[in-house]
């Protein structure tokens, strides 16, 4: 059986036009990753929208970072923050990597 | 009177402005038609690759005109002032809040490429030529009224963006928009006629057909936000995005006169004037003013504005200067 | 014969045909060659607004045709009858269940906008004209075998979709590909010579070039389906997708010669019904039918008819309808 | 450190052309808000799909909604119901989240 | 109430150019099904990257796969040999679904 | 020295290059300017038909040229070759890894197809025709490299693709440009000027601006990689990309000269051995050679040697071409 770690997955769903700075700062917190899938829709308390609207405003993309349990809450704060007067929401949970020195 | 009338049917009956008419009826009816966002992106750069080039082209061999000069300071005055006046407007006669009153405001402030490029073909569809560099005065256009509408909004105390400045700035001054308008103008200029020669096959003779396509992707995104954000606008509010356009339409044909610009060049002076942003100024605004609702902005600027200038305003503007040029 | 050999190695080395048979090749050697799906997307709304576009436009002038009329229902009784005989030969010959003989009768009773436009090529290129308005008969024929395959499938007690009915009717009758047929045609009528002179440089002469590359497209979409899906039909279900059409031709040939039609239209029209649809009744079938098994229907209409019908079905219904036209 | 809050998070892969049926349920609903990523391949009982085939049929989506655990039996029974005869999957896992008062 | 049953979920982020081949894998394993969800940016040892840079290479993608917890040991074998020299992470987490049949 | 310098602004001076200055000036100023995914890869697809096929064309109708062989064979004795003395340069010059500096030679023995169409823009400009074969020149010289690098990597103990050695041969062979670029010239050839006339209003005209718009986008991403990855260079990587592109040309313009091309012809091949893929053989190396660094190979080939070609080696190579034929 293969050897399997514990981690901690973050998602943060954020809107594009602050992409860059959400990812400048996760690379100042030397994260050691991190994954941009796009969002084709989507609906929150700011109302829906869907792909397509001419300018970016609005238009989500979602952020994946797998770190350790440890390097969390000093993932969050800074995070919190890019979010905060802004749309977007932020999620953790519980995943198995099998090559630790990875992360 | 009747020749409002005809010269608004004989624009209202053009391909373009029927596709438009399409995509918001398409929307209406919920039809699912729609056209993938990464050709809209490519169209819009198409068409300030288009219009830049074209308006660059014909500076060159031309001599260094002066009016040149006082057009690209009245339209960086005109930008950084009308949102001062859209604010008071908006805050005297509706229930917008401060921030949301101040993002609205900017977008009167900057400019439409697309209501410009549609105006462009109604001048010279009616044999009117503008002033090439007519195209430069866009591009100066297109963002002082961001930093007015932040002023507004860091005096009501809402904005906090002090250490984001500097980089905000770089981010509007180098957004995509005018880096291709801009850049465009530049080489249409370098290269002059044999440059033209070389791209027009593809920037020249499609152009209005590639218009087409684009303004009915337009209509369909304009007709979706209709359908979910007019209900939340009050009639004041939506007022507002037709009386605003005409007022400024009326300042500019007015204080543009000393310039002693041809008719057409006079007449897209009036139209850039009097015509919302919705590409560049919405982004600008989710970044620096987050908390202003997106739904009141673009609908007010694409919803309303947009096709009351596409249809009615243009042909209006139009004869509005035909009169004062006499 | 020799003249059929002529006509069909003449349709079958054009460009169009022989960029289908690339993609064709390209699939079948598992080559990653592939167009992205936006620009499959937006090749198929050009071709539907060209070909709208241009109908419209030959419309606008011309004196109203009262075989028009007659077309279109004849395009509507077709459209809905087809479906039943396909639906019934299915079952007797083949071993598909009800609700896959009802959903693969479906494609054969709606049309095939592709197949459309490359006959046009072909009846063009041999110097044929047709009516401007049969590309209306298109738009019409779209959807009423829909209705048939739900009846159908209904009446086989495996469909439930009462309480979907309107809204599954809604977006039927406003799917993309038919508000951009009958907008574009109907924008076309109204601009007439004027309009098209505007959006020609677009959709005029580029037009077969584009055609090229969206052919291209669908031999790899269509090869990759013959290879996922080819092992999984019947040799009776594969000889349906290439007798079917032939029948329908034959049938259809004879049912327009009353209208009498120009050789060229009558040829279209034939054409048309011969065609089996790949775009709009396959996304109906997943929201209507979903228990249908979509590599079945797919696979028959884009991997056997399309090609098919593209290479030598063209070429021997434009025969048909000669020897018939005398 | 930063308080987190439980929630589920439903992951919905249905097919495109259902989409808009799905989002219609859930916005009947109520559930706060929902986020739909692209699809570009996949496989199933159905037999393996991807990009690019013309018809969107046999497209598939992924909606993600991250709800609280007491709404999740009363989203899953209707969103089941427009999967039933359909093609199309759900999954529903445990996260944490920042600001429970979105959710 | 609805039945739950517990599953494991598979995500694999991936080269694209390399895509192919642990489809491959994947579908000579027999894993009952699997969703591909495309990347627009990312970052690891390897640097950063984001669309558009002309050449597949170095561009991601995402493969979910919900499969049962007695099959996750057979799956990441071979997906660790496919991943091994090449650039890629695998994480594997909980999840419920409500058709256990279907995996 | 004058004439080069003239040749040079000339070049330089082009739509093409400074729409490719644009786009790199865009990434260094952090612009969020940027063309979608997929219109960089059908724009790519585009120049691979249409360069493809007007070879083809040209072709059909001409008697079979003998040189045309030697020219294949020399095109792939060279693309074996190339990287052979790039491995060795490389390991003697840098602190580059074996893997490395395999990886990067392989991309000196392929060709850049848009360096190439942009050396025939030069050529044809200055008013040289030259063999329409020299395209499948282009096609063959793709790949071998490739192999070079494969076995340079496996001496050195470092790559074991035994087992996916067919796999991998399949993926190379039929990956999308090659499938392409080939098809299109079979296609062309085979229909010959008729077919010509059918796509050149796609192909033919708009050609140059679709090369200005796809240039924008290299030089957006050329800007950003080198951003990111210039400063992890040596310098003694970086003059490989300006000096080996160099040495490949002198050796070329020797080697070509028995084949007694025309000046246009001539120079075309050389610019082809010059060039530096940035397309396939990245994705090939990624598959074969993952050890070896992206940040590396990429920005050597698109960051720095197709700069220079582009914009100072198309001219020099050209000046030296029509030197050694006198
Ligand atoms: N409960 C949720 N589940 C998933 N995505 C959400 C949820 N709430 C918000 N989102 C996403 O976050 C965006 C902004 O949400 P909001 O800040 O609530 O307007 C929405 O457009 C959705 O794409
Ligand atoms: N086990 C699975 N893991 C992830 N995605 C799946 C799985 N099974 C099915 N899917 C997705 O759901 C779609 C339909 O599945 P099915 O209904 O089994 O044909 C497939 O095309 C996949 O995209
Ligand atoms: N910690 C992480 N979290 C999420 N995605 C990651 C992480 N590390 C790597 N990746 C993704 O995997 C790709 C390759 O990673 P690497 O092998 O570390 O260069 C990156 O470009 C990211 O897209
Ligand atoms: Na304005
Ligand atoms: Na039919
Ligand atoms: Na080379």
């Amino acid at each position: 059986m293969m050897q399997t770690h514990p981690k901690k997955k973050l998602e943060i769903i954020i809107e594009a036009p602050l992409l860059n700075r959400l990812l400048d700062k996760l690379e100042r917190l030397n994260v050691s990753g991190y994954t941009v899938v796009p969002a084709i829709a989507g609906k929150g308390s700011g109302g829906a929208w869907r792909e397509g609207q001419l300018t970016q405003a609005g238009h989500m993309v979602m952020v994946i970072c797998i770190t350790s349990e440890e390097r969390v809450p000093e993932v969050l704060k800074p995070v919190y923050d890019v979010l905060a007067r802004h749309i977007g929401i932020v999620t953790v949970s519980d995943v198995q990597v099998i090559r630790a020195d990875h992360f | 009177m009747t020749s409002f009338f005809a010269l608004a049917s004989q624009n209202i009956l053009s391909p373009m402005v029927l596709f438009f008419g399409l995509g918001l009826l398409a929307a209406f009816a919920r039809s699912d038609l729609s056209i993938p966002e990464s050709i809209a992106k490519i169209m819009a750069l198409y068409l300030l690759l288009a219009i830049g080039f074209k308006g660059g082209a014909s500076m060159s061999g031309v001599g260094f005109d002066p009016r040149l000069v006082a057009a690209l300071g009245l339209g960086v005055i005109l930008s950084f002032s009308i949102p001062l006046a859209g604010y008071a407007l908006l805050r005297l006669t509706t229930g917008l809040s401060k921030i949301d009153a101040a993002a609205v405001a900017a977008h009167y402030g900057s400019i439409s490429i697309v209501t410009f490029v549609a105006g462009t073909q109604a001048v010279s569809s009616l044999g009117f030529s503008f002033e090439p560099w007519i195209v430069a005065v866009a591009a100066v256009m297109e963002f002082p009224a961001i930093l007015t509408a932040l002023w507004l909004a860091s005096r009501a105390g809402e904005a906090k963006h002090q250490t984001e400045g500097a980089e905000l700035f770089r981010e509007i001054a180098f957004n995509g928009s005018i880096v291709m308008l801009v850049g465009s103008f530049l080489i249409g200029w370098i290269t002059g006629k044999p440059g033209l020669d070389i791209v027009n096959p593809f920037i020249g003779d499609p152009f209005r057909g590639v218009l087409c396509l684009f303004l009915l992707d337009m209509g369909i995104v304009a007709g979706r936000g209709l359908r979910q954000g007019a209900g939340e606008l009050e009639w004041t509010t939506i007022a507002f995005g037709i009386y605003m356009p005409m007022a400024i339409a009326l300042l500019t044909a007015v204080l543009v006169l000393p310039l002693d610009l041809s008719v057409g060049g006079h007449a897209l002076f009036v139209i850039l004037a009097a015509s919302a942003s919705y590409i560049a100024v919405p982004a600008a605004m989710r970044v620096a003013l987050p908390e202003a609702k997106p739904a009141i902005y673009l609908t007010m600027s694409l919803g309303v504005t947009f096709p009351f200038n596409l249809t009615l305003g243009i042909p209006a503007y139009l004869m509005l200067v035909q009169a004062l040029k006499g």
